[in-house]
């Protein structure tokens, strides 16, 4: 999962696949595959919600130019 | 030369008089402050009045207002209005007119209406209303998108104050372990220097936008006086127009200001903002949890599901090619059973419609014959019949004949005592025939007679 | 009377003599004469009358046997 | 009468001349010519009659065994 | 009667002849010549109909086991 | 019968037979033929369902394991 | 059967064979080879659902951490 991947994006693409397990439109083709995806996002929309990884140093730098 | 002149002070000392003489008492006067010129050291304001027009200074006189009274007035002022006096700013003061000679013209000014400025702050703040609207920026901030985490917090405040204290209190100690960064922009909060310092804050932030999701105006405390700097049309638009939400949190009781309005949304008070925050992510975790709960029950659902329909299927095989293999087998039975049937009945069945034929074979011609032999008997006695009536009938044809003959023979009427009468060999069949003298001839069945008319009677 | 004369002409003459003697058209003198001949005829019917019977009478017999 | 007249000619002609004497038809000469030849074709039925039936009659008696 | 002809033939001739008897459409002169063929017709129809007979009882018997 | 015979033709060929016989639309002469013919199909049918049910139940066995 | 056959295709697979004995719509000749093919497919999906399933609790409990 790429470190970029927006909270909001993450979460919306967990909302479609647990709607989609949920309305039992996937096969069981794909249901390890997904639930393993939608495992993956569920761990980053969590350590989001407890997490920050924003660089004042940064914005301190940004603010000078 | 000329002898009859005044001194200067004569000239003032009659100016003043008359001025003291015509105004004597004082009015009610409305100007605008051109400059307050305050001198804190004693107290003491030179207000500078000026009526302006369209095309410049219409009018203009000193104030003057003694450090007692400014002191009363400020403070009426300030209690009324949440403000300060401040140039530019048009009031509505009590003063007479006073005349010095050193100094010139001014008014003494004994009151200020702070309800007149009131009323004209209200106007400023409904113009600046309809300015935005007019702009269609008015709802420019409220139409962004809430960020779906609002995560990164910029904060405009002061470091010190209350209200940035209690904020930062709840985000950062929340039990549920939501982690926030926030950055804070210090700036003044209150009276006029606020909207500059906001402004200028907002500026920064919007340099580094990219790092946030949302800018916070955080008021600490500080009671209502100070706030109509947040009705300032600049800072109302700067906000309006900011590219990302503004949440305001500026703690205070009276009328909602422009700020507030244009803001995305009014926290009203410090507290209120950081626990909108945190049930932004409450909401979140709560989704989250949601999910992880249908994660959790659903596919396995789903697989006991199939499990049980693919053993369903399995079962239905067995039975199914069970009943299949049975019905064959009951199908083969029955044509079996209908071949052995049908077959053993067929030739039965031909024997009786050959027996049938025969019989009819031996009954057809008998009968035949029999009809044929009745029908021989029957001429035959026809014939005997028919020929003996034929021959009895001619012989009554003929006894009848032979009656009649001999019934019309004259011969057989004369032997009844008939005959025939005759006058010259003609038979008279009328009286007129014969005369009387006539010879007339009698005959009968054996002779006949001659004989002489005597007499004719009619 | 010819020989060969056959019953039914002898029957009609007969017939016919003795209608004209009965509608009276016959006038006396010829009387006697007819009379003559009708019982000629007469004769001649019932010989050939009972000729036929015995004919016929022998046929039939011939066939009950 | 020919030996080569069929049973139903002769019967046909049977029933005419029955026919023609019940009904009166026939005159007294012709009476005695006709009851003969009737007679003749009833004796010449009768003997067709009797030839069938004994053929019939051993046929069939071969077909019972 | 040829040793080829077929059962049904033979039956269907038989039953011609029948049916013209039972219809009155035979004359007498012919009575005896059809009876003997109806006769013979009879005679062949019954001992196909044995034979057949016998046949059949045979596959069945073995199908019956 | 070919080996290479299907079930279901054999099958449909015995139906064929024995409506035709039930119905009486068979002729004597084919008779036994037919019968003949009903009783093999009859047998081979037997025959391959017995087989078939063999199999079936063999597959079946092997799933249950 | 492909390794990489689909569940999904193969549960649908193993339906309509169901189906088609159910509804008669097969025929005896077909019946083994059929069942041969509903076997295996049962097999394949037993064996993909084992494995899903054991899969999709791995990575539960991997979440649940």
């Amino acid at each position: 999962m790429k470190e970029t991947m927006k909270y909001e994006e993450a979460f919306r693409e967990l909302e479609t696949i647990v709607n989609q397990i949920e309305d039992g439109e996937t096969s069981l083709d794909e249901l390890s595959e997904k639930i393993k995806r939608a495992s993956q996002l569920l761990k980053f929309c969590k350590s989001k919600l407890i997490s920050t990884q924003q660089d004042v140093e940064e914005i301190l730098k940004d603010l000078e130019d | 030369m000329t002898e009859n002149y005044y001194t200067l002070s004569q000239i003032t000392e009659h100016v003043r008089k008359l001025i003291s003489r015509t105004y004597t008492q004082e009015y009610w006067i409305k100007a605008e402050i051109a400059q307050l010129n305050y001198y804190p050291k004693s107290g003491h304001c030179y207000p500078d009045l000026v009526e302006k027009s369209e095309t410049g200074v219409k009018a203009q006189i000193r104030g003057v207002i003694w450090k007692g009274s400014y002191e009363r007035i400020l403070e009426k002022f300030k209690a009324t209005t949440g403000r300060q006096l401040t140039e530019g700013m048009e009031i509505l003061f009590r003063a007479r007119l006073d005349y010095s000679s050193t100094y010139g013209f001014a008014f003494h000014i004994s009151d200020i209406d702070p309800d007149f400025s009131l009323g004209k702050m209200a106007a400023e703040k409904l113009k600046s209303i309809s300015r935005l609207k007019d702009e269609h920026v008015f709802f420019a901030n409220k139409a962004l998108n809430f960020p779906f985490f609002p995560k990164r917090i910029a904060i405009i405040s002061v470091e010190t104050s209350k209200g940035f204290h209690d904020f930062k209190n709840i985000v950062d100690n929340n039990s549920r372990g939501y982690r926030f960064f926030y950055m804070l922009f210090p700036a003044l909060l209150q009276g006029d220097e606020a909207v500059d310092s906001i402004s200028f804050q907002l500026e920064r932030i919007r340099k580094v936008i990219r790092h946030f999701d949302i800018v916070a105006i955080i008021r600490g405390g500080g009671g209502d006086v100070g706030l109509n700097c947040y009705n300032d049309y600049n800072l109302a638009r700067l906000v309006a127009t900011f590219p990302i939400p503004v949440i305001s949190g500026i703690g205070h009781s009276t009328n909602e200001t422009v700020v507030e309005m244009v803001a995305h949304k009014n926290a009203i008070t410090p507290t209120d903002l950081a626990y909108f925050l945190q049930q932004k992510f409450d909401n979140i975790a709560v989704e989250l949890d949601h999910k992880m709960a249908i994660l959790q029950s659903v596919p396995i659902d789903q697989i006991v599901d199939s499990k049980s329909l693919l053993y369903k299927l399995g079962d239905r095989i067995k039975n199914r090619q069970q009943l299949f293999i049975q019905h064959k087998s009951e199908q083969l039975s029955s044509a079996q059973i209908r071949l052995l049937k049908y077959s053993k009945r067929f030739i039965p069945h031909q024997k009786e419609i050959l027996l049938s034929k025969s019989l009819k074979l031996s009954q057809l011609p008998v009968n035949r014959i029999e009809r044929n032999q009745e029908n021989l008997r029957f001429f035959s006695t026809h014939l005997e019949k028919s020929s003996k009536h034929i021959l009895k009938s001619v012989w009554q044809k003929i006894h009848h004949t032979e009656e009649k003959i001999k019934l019309l023979d004259p011969v057989e009427i004369l032997k009844k005592g008939f005959s025939i009468t005759r006058v010259n060999g003609k038979i008279v069949k009328e009286i007129n025939q014969i005369q009387e003298g006539d010879l007339i001839e009698n005959q009968f069945s054996d002779g006949k007679t001659e004989s002489k008319i005597l007499k004719i009677s009619k």
